[in-house]
């Protein structure tokens, strides 16, 4: 079925919007933004509903009551939509360890909701195989075992290694949309790549695999797009609490074309295929010590998170790094300082700023992005 | 009037620093490492000296410090939003380093990032491994989200103690691991932890001997520092607990900065950090109207002993996993609740406090829950004030003052109905 | 010789510059104070038009600059912090930096000498310690604006004001006043904790050592006073017409952008 | 006879309840609070005992005329306006002087404004706010900025200083100074002569007082004799509607959520955290930055058939964000409506807080009177908690100080026994 891009976009916004705002699919599991092995769930006939928070147009009542106004927003717009029903099919929640508002959160949930299936994730900051290998296959097996007992089936190694195809498939569909973004970002603008992403966390996987691919190939051929005079930047700090659509407007209206970005990692924190063979349970094992995207939820041994940003500086052609925080978030903005250091060490352009996901005024923000963007346009030529 | 433990916790204070200015010239070498769940006695044992950031930053705010540390460090681009602990101690480091007492701070050969109840820890030592570029011990400690220590989290900790932490310890150090005086150490602390419980319990008294909190954080300041696992500590301890049999047998309330107190018109208990910056006049706000805490839970972060945890010298690395994983604020927040709600019908309190503070997430998620969550398990109302550890900007004392006089004269008029 | 306007929309004031060539003709300021903004944007800009003596049609460009989008007969509109620092290399050559302190923003800019912003920082969210702020004590301590900044520099004892937000900083003031506490006193107070923000401000923004002070809050010499108490390390400058660098930028800029049109017409 | 005093010296305005033995409303008084507390405290407290005389007044007589009271009071108020507005003239004349601004100027524009007051107070002319300082500052602005030879800027300050020296004179024996000549101008005044008289001469004793509110530690009282806003609130709330069981108040810059028990007995409280944003000053900036008054900003919201969404209630950057939007095209009673579910959506998570909304429910300060504000608590009631019944009085604002009285009448009583 051919539809052009903009059907596409709309019919994801249609999709993502069923989960946050309608009835979720049944047997659908929650779990808050990343680290979540979503492969186990699938692998149980369950669905992955991955919650980002409630967007810019959730009125916030109950959630306000329980959250302090320096905390970010994301716990709050999720307890919303729970204490309001929206998430009454969900038949359980995964809170993986990203920080302590969602450890907390998942306490809260307990407290709130005693009757439903809420578990903690904890995710190993120790990488040898041996140590924080055994203790995140334990965790694993745990999730297995409670996965198993929701959906009612067992999950066996041929259902799990299906499962890990489907998501290789997934991922690899996402990096296809970067890499085209990356090439050419105002065929594929982010605002619009957004929308098909957000879509991924209430369709199944394999949906949502061909979603992503339509949508690359309406834009592809969409030649009424036409290249634009913008500055190349990377988007840092957006990994947890989304930022609202109108943020992303915002910033390319003041020309700036985002080449490559931290948003919806919960969909591709592991890089690159797992292995098919073998036990698919250590595979996901490994995926995690080896070749899981270092955010900052994570004890970056090395200052991994200054390499991972100057390498997709690099590869991507970027022109200038954008930090675009949600206020209050501790992880990435304690790890801020450091990856300025490490840009201004490399003499690469920044700038940086907040938001949170129901921000309704842009001003600021378009006269920040709008002058970083002027300054590398007009400039850089000399 | 100085009583005998005070003067000797301030002795022992000056003693660590001198040692710690020292440090340079005596070869020592220095470890630093965070409060929750810390391994003192590890440390110790291969004769490191350790330094608590926590604590300078806390000393920082007493002495009105703080506020140009963090100033500091926003300049240098470091968040409003974020925890002040780390920016007042980044602070400090650019302004020379110097420690509490007046006398500079050695450099770390260690950064010891024992990780329990707070995600904040870990990125703090990565910016000060880039301060001074040393080598980082992590020792990651999972969380209680069941409410319970569960075997495979125990093992974890074992694990990364013998694999990561101890082979770190020794390379530091250049000494070999002994276990032996490690247990002797663990001895000695199990030893001030029954005295610091006896202490904490004085509280069930009526009138309660002590303040549980704002005097609370000082009696606590040996065990849950550098002085764990120390002949210094037991001594401490025991001397402590003379006083207080003391004043009990004399039915004497807890001595605050302006002499003891008369009346006990109101039992609390408190959840959260106090704050640092305006100490005495926080402190005030509740003994002038006669309001004393019976219990807090910001005495409870480096250890539940009155829960019954003492650290056993015959599972020596067992009993540090144990403890680390023990932490009030690694627990789960139903068994925050539980606890909470246990101290107030145990301690016989007319109100809980719960302080809430801008920089610590660990803390203050969830706390308005909680605080829905006791009321209606306890029956006791509940208070809710916010601030901050170490940010002057964040304390208003007006509002602050009004929220408690609000609520005490809430709990009078309760009482007048009843 | 190009002759340009620039427009600063401001959320207190409008800013117009009228300049030709390498010149500024005529430079004029209308508050806002509860007006209608189009209304007042118009008188403004008729206001310079006549006092430059040009008629709009010698205007080669109308650039905009601040919230300019109302202004229908712009021709381009370049971002406050552009404008800025082409302003203040204008007024004020030798300066690498610009603080740029206006009714509810603060803007640090580091620039070159051909005025390319290298870097900057800016106040966002909590408004407080802006003009706006210091506009409201000063009307409720019934003093003129203008009179600010010399009464804050015979203040000797400087009441600091604690609360972040500007509202409840306003209660803090008006507990000073009921406690006898002198307007001199507490407005170095005031300038006191404002300058330290802006300081951050700065000092998060890079390093020049010579930096311009635009934007309304120039004028105020208590202000600046507290900025160079501060820092004895940075030097501040100050231009008679600081307040208006953003629209004289602007109008730079327009007439910069009027050339590279004419001469891509032109090939 | 005895009376009881109530003081609430509010962040934004301070009000002032009179009760008699029988804890039955006879005087009240409201004023903007000022930075001289003591003067605030005078000046509302002089404001409460000249409605006490009117009430005197009405109690006196033995037929009642409701309407020549009415229109009694209209003419004092006038004539205590036009008597502010001689010291303002006086003020401003001075300054001007030092200034070198032509007093033909502010004489000119004195005259207009006192021609303008006569109007105000016309019989069944409603008026932009209670308050001298409104009405005199929207009359002064407006004259002011049609003046060609003195700039604006320059006649603002001349204002701003003004009225401050002004506000902080009290207005001592103001019903002894006026009433006389309103009588006189008062058609059928000749049948209130007799019960005005007894009123003038009637000894009201004041028996106890209390204060309360945001400043009350700056009151001069006593400590005994100040009570927190919350008690005061809950008190107020449950004798004016006694089946009260939680009361929402929001002031000029805090908002409060208070559970009762069944005897008024406060059992819980939330109050708003440090941020200032979506209280009673938010509104106030917005009317500012509108230039309307305060009793505009309800029935123009009401207005609105396409609510805006908002989110941010931050007061400071509220004149910011409402220019932005009337940029974009977005309709000023939209935005107003949208920026007064958005105060009450603030309002509605400090009362989940607190502990919900149980039945009856009392809405009271300075906010409630805004019908706009009232409409979308209603809403929001209906659509989270079904239904409940909601007490509205005009008197809300009053609620502090008729609790702080209730504590003075009640603390002489068992001071008494
Ligand atoms: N002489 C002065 N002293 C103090 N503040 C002043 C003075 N002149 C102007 N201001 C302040 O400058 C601000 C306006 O600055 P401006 O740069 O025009 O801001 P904006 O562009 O946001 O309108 C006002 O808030 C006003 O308070
Ligand atoms: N007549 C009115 N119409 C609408 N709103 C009003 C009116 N009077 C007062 N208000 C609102 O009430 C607020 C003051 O409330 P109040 O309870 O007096 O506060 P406080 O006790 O803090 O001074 C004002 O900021 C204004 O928004
Ligand atoms: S946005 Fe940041 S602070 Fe908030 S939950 Fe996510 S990671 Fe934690
Ligand atoms: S967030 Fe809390 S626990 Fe963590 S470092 Fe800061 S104060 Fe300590
Ligand atoms: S604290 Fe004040 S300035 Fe900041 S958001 Fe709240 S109301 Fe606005």
């Amino acid at each position: 079925m051919a539809c052009t891009e903009s059907e596409c976009v709309a019919d994801c916004v249609r999709r993502a919007e069923t989960l946050a705002f309608a009835d979720p699919p049944p047997h659908s599991i929650g779990y808050m933004p990343i680290y979540v092995p979503r492969e186990l769930i699938h692998a149980a006939g369950l669905l992955p509903a991955g919650l980002y928070g409630g967007g810019d147009r959730l009125e916030i009542i109950r959630g306000d009551a329980y959250f302090q106004s320096y905390i970010c927003r994301i716990p709050r717009s999720t307890i919303e939509l729970a204490l309001s029903g929206h998430l009454d099919r969900l038949d359980g929640m995964l809170f993986p360890s990203i920080c302590d508002v969602i450890r907390n959160l998942s306490g809260m949930w307990q407290m709130l909701f005693p009757d439903r299936y809420v578990r903690y994730i904890d995710v190993p900051q120790n990488f040898d195989p041996a140590v924080g290998g055994r203790f995140w296959r334990h965790e694993l097996e745990t999730l297995r075992r409670d996965m198993e007992r929701i959906a009612g089936r067992p999950i066996d190694d041929e259902a799990l290694r299906n499962s890990i195809a489907v998501y290789n498939e997934n991922r690899a569909a996402i990096r296809e949309l970067y890499a085209q973004r990356s090439r050419a970002p105002w065929r594929f603008p982010l605002s619009e790549a957004y929308l098909v992403l957000r879509a991924g966390n209430s369709v199944p996987p394999e949906e949502h695999t061909a979603l992503i691919r339509d949508y690359i190939r309406g834009a592809e051929n969409d030649l009424s797009r036409r290249e634009m005079d913008q500055s190349r930047v990377v988007l840092a700090g957006m990994f947890c609490e989304q930022p609202p659509h109108g943020l992303l407007v915002t910033l390319e209206r003041a020309g700036c074309a985002v080449v490559d970005d931290d948003l919806f990692l919960g969909m591709r924190w592991i890089q690159g295929d797992i292995p098919l063979d073998g036990d698919p349970l250590q595979n996901l094992v490994d995926a995690y010590l080896t070749a899981s995207a270092t955010t900052a939820s994570r004890y970056s041994p090395e200052g991994h998170r200054a390499k991972w940003l100057l390498e997709s500086y690099r590869r991507n052609e970027a022109e200038g790094v954008i930090f675009c925080a949600p206020s209050f978030c501790d992880p990435a903005l304690l790890e801020q300082p450091m990856l300025v250091a490490a840009l201004d060490r490399a003499g690469i352009p920044h700038t940086e700023f907040k938001y949170s996901e129901d921000t309704g005024q842009f001003a600021v923000i378009r006269e920040q992005a709008g002058t970083f963007s002027d300054s590398i346009r007009l400039w850089s030529a000399s | 009037m100085k009583e005998n433990s005070m003067l000797l916790q301030k002795q022992l204070l000056a003693d660590h620093f001198d040692a710690l200015a020292r440090a340079r010239d005596e070869g020592k070498k220095v470890v630093y490492t965070f409060v929750p769940g810390n391994l003192n006695e590890l440390v110790r044992s291969f004769d490191l000296l350790p330094v608590l950031p926590e604590i300078n930053a806390l000393q920082s705010g007493m002495r009105k410090l703080s506020g140009g540390y963090i100033t500091e460090a926003e300049k240098s681009g470091h968040s409003e939003d974020v925890c002040t602990y780390v920016k007042c101690d980044i602070g400090m480091l650019r302004k020379g380093n110097i420690g509490p007492t007046g006398k500079p701070l050695p450099k770390p050969d260690l950064l010891l990032l024992s990780y329990t109840g707070c995600f904040t820890f870990m990125k703090w030592f990565e910016l000060l491994r880039e301060e001074y570029d040393c080598p980082v011990a992590m020792l990651h400690v999972p969380y209680q989200s069941e409410g319970r220590i569960e075997p495979h989290q125990r093992e974890y900790i074992v694990q990364q103690l013998r694999s990561e932490i101890i082979p770190k310890l020794e390379q530091v150090s250049g000494r070999e691991f002994d276990i032996e005086k490690l247990r002797s150490m663990l001895r000695l602390s199990s030893k001030a932890e029954d005295d610091l419980v006896w202490v904490l319990e004085s509280a069930k008294n009526t009138p309660s001997p002590i303040d549980a909190f704002f005097a609370g954080v000082y009696y606590l300041g040996p065990i849950f520092s550098a002085f764990r696992g120390t002949e210094d500590a037991v001594q401490y301890y025991r001397t402590l607990r003379g006083e207080i049999e003391e004043r009990i047998a004399n039915k004497e309330g807890p001595i605050t900065p302006d002499g003891p107190m008369k009346g006990e018109r109101y039992r609390l208990v408190v959840e959260g950090p106090p704050n640092w910056t305006s100490f005495r006049d926080f402190w005030k706000m509740f003994y002038e109207e006669d309001a004393v805490v019976v219990a807090s839970t910001y005495t409870k972060v480096g250890g539940l002993y009155d829960q019954g945890f003492r650290h056993d010298p015959d599972h020596p690395l067992e009993t540090l996993a144990d403890y680390a994983l023990g932490c009030y604020t690694n627990l789960s927040l139903p068994a925050r609740v539980d606890l909470l709600a246990r101290y107030i019908r145990d301690y016989r309190a007319d109100g809980f406090l719960v302080n809430s503070v801008k920089s610590c997430n660990s803390f203050s998620v969830g706390q308005l829950l909680m605080l829905r969550q006791l009321e209606e398990r306890t029956g006791v109302p509940g208070a809710f004030i916010e601030s901050d550890l170490v940010d002057p900007r964040y304390f208003s004392a007006a509002n602050i003052k009004n929220r408690i006089e609000s609520y005490l004269q809430m709990l009078d008029q309760k009482r007048g109905a009843a | 010789m190009t002759i340009a306007a620039g427009i600063d929309v401001g959320s207190s004031a409008v800013k117009v510059a009228m300049i030709i060539g390498d010149e500024v003709l005529a430079l004029h300021s209308e508050r806002i104070r509860r007006r209608e903004l189009r209304k007042v944007i118009n008188d403004a800009y008729s206001i310079a038009l006549g006092m430059a003596n040009v008629k709009e049609s010698d205007l080669a460009y109308v650039a905009t600059t601040g919230e300019g989008e109302l202004v229908e007969f712009r021709r381009g509109h370049f971002y406050g912090m552009t404008t800025h620092a082409r302003g203040a290399i204008h007024l004020l050559p030798e300066t690498r930096a610009v603080l740029d302190i206006g009714a509810l923003h603060a803007r640090a800019i580091q620039m070159d000498d051909r005025s390319r912003v290298l870097n900057y920082r800016m106040t966002s969210q909590c408004a407080s310690g802006s003009g706006q702020f210091l506009e409201n004590v000063a009307r409720y301590l019934g003093i003129a604006l203008e009179e600010v900044g010399p009464l804050s520099l015979q203040g000797d004892a400087p009441e600091t004001v604690s609360s972040i937000c500007a509202v409840l900083a306003e209660t803090d003031v008006i507990n000073m006043v009921s406690r006898g506490i002198k307007p001199a006193d507490i407005l170095k107070g005031i300038h006191i904790s404002m300058a330290g923000r802006y300081v951050k401000l700065l000092r998060a923004s890079g390093n020049a050592t010579d930096v311009a002070i635009t934007g309304g809050l120039a004028s105020d010499v208590g202000l600046v006073e507290a900025l160079r108490e501060n820092c004895a390390d940075l030097r501040f400058h100050t231009h008679p017409d600081s307040t208006y660098a953003g629209a004289i930028g602007a109008a730079f800029w327009g007439a910069y952008r009027h050339r590279v049109l004419e001469s891509r017409k032109a090939s | 006879m005895k009376v009881f005093v109530g003081i609430d010296l509010g962040s934004t305005t301070t009000k002032a309840v009179i009760l008699d033995e029988e804890e039955r409303v006879i005087g009240r008084g409201i004023t903007n609070s000022r930075s001289n507390y003591d003067v605030a405290c005078a000046v509302v407290r002089e404001e409460a005992f000249v409605r006490a005389r009117f009430t005197m007044i009405e109690r006196g007589l033995r037929t009642p005329r409701p309407h020549v009271i009415q229109d009694l009071e209209r003419n004092f108020r006038l004539h205590q306006h036009l008597e502010q507005l001689d010291r303002l003239r006086e003020a401003m004349l001075m300054l001007a002087a030092r200034r070198g601004t032509p007093a033909s100027i502010i004489n000119g524009i004195c005259d207009e404004m006192a021609i303008r007051a006569r109007k105000h107070f016309a019989p069944g002319a409603t008026r932009k706010s209670d308050f001298f300082r409104d009405l005199a500052a929207a009359d002064y602005m407006s004259l002011a900025e049609a003046i060609r030879e003195v700039s604006f800027e320059s006649l603002c300050a001349i204002y701003d200083a003004a009225i401050l020296a002004v506000e902080n004179l009290t207005l001592d024996r103001a019903f002894e100074r006026h009433i006389g000549s309103a009588l006189q101008e008062t058609e059928d005044g000749e049948s209130l002569k007799e019960a005005v008289g007894a009123a003038c001469n009637a000894e009201l004793v004041e028996s106890g007082s209390v204060g309360t509110g945001y400043g009350r530690q700056r009151l001069p009282f006593p400590k005994e004799q100040i009570r927190s806003e919350i008690l005061c609130h809950g008190l107020g709330a449950h004798a004016m509607f006694p089946g009260t069981r939680t009361v929402l108040d929001i002031g000029g810059q805090d908002t409060k959520a208070i559970q009762l028990d069944p005897n008024g007995i406060v059992t819980s409280f939330q109050m708003n955290d440090r941020c200032a944003a979506g209280c009673g000053r938010y509104l106030g900036y917005i009317a500012d930055e509108m230039n309307l008054g305060l009793h505009e900003l309800g029935p123009l919201a009401n207005e609105s058939r396409h609510r805006v969404k908002i989110n941010s209630t931050c007061t400071v950057f509220a004149g910011a964000e409402l220019r932005d939007r009337l940029a974009l095209g977005q309709k000023r009673e939209d935005i107003l409506a949208g920026l007064h579910r958005a105060i009450i959506l603030r309002a509605m998570s400090l009362l989940a807080r607190s502990g919900g909304i149980s039945d009856e429910f009392t809405f009271t300060g300075g906010v409630a009177r805004n019908s706009a504000a009232v409409g979308a608590l209603r809403d929001l009631i209906a659509e989270n908690y079904g239904a409940r019944t909601i007490n509205i009085s005009h008197e809300s604002i009053y609620t502090g100080a008729l609790g702080a009285a209730l504590f003075a009448t009640r603390s002489a009583v068992r001071g008494n026994a």
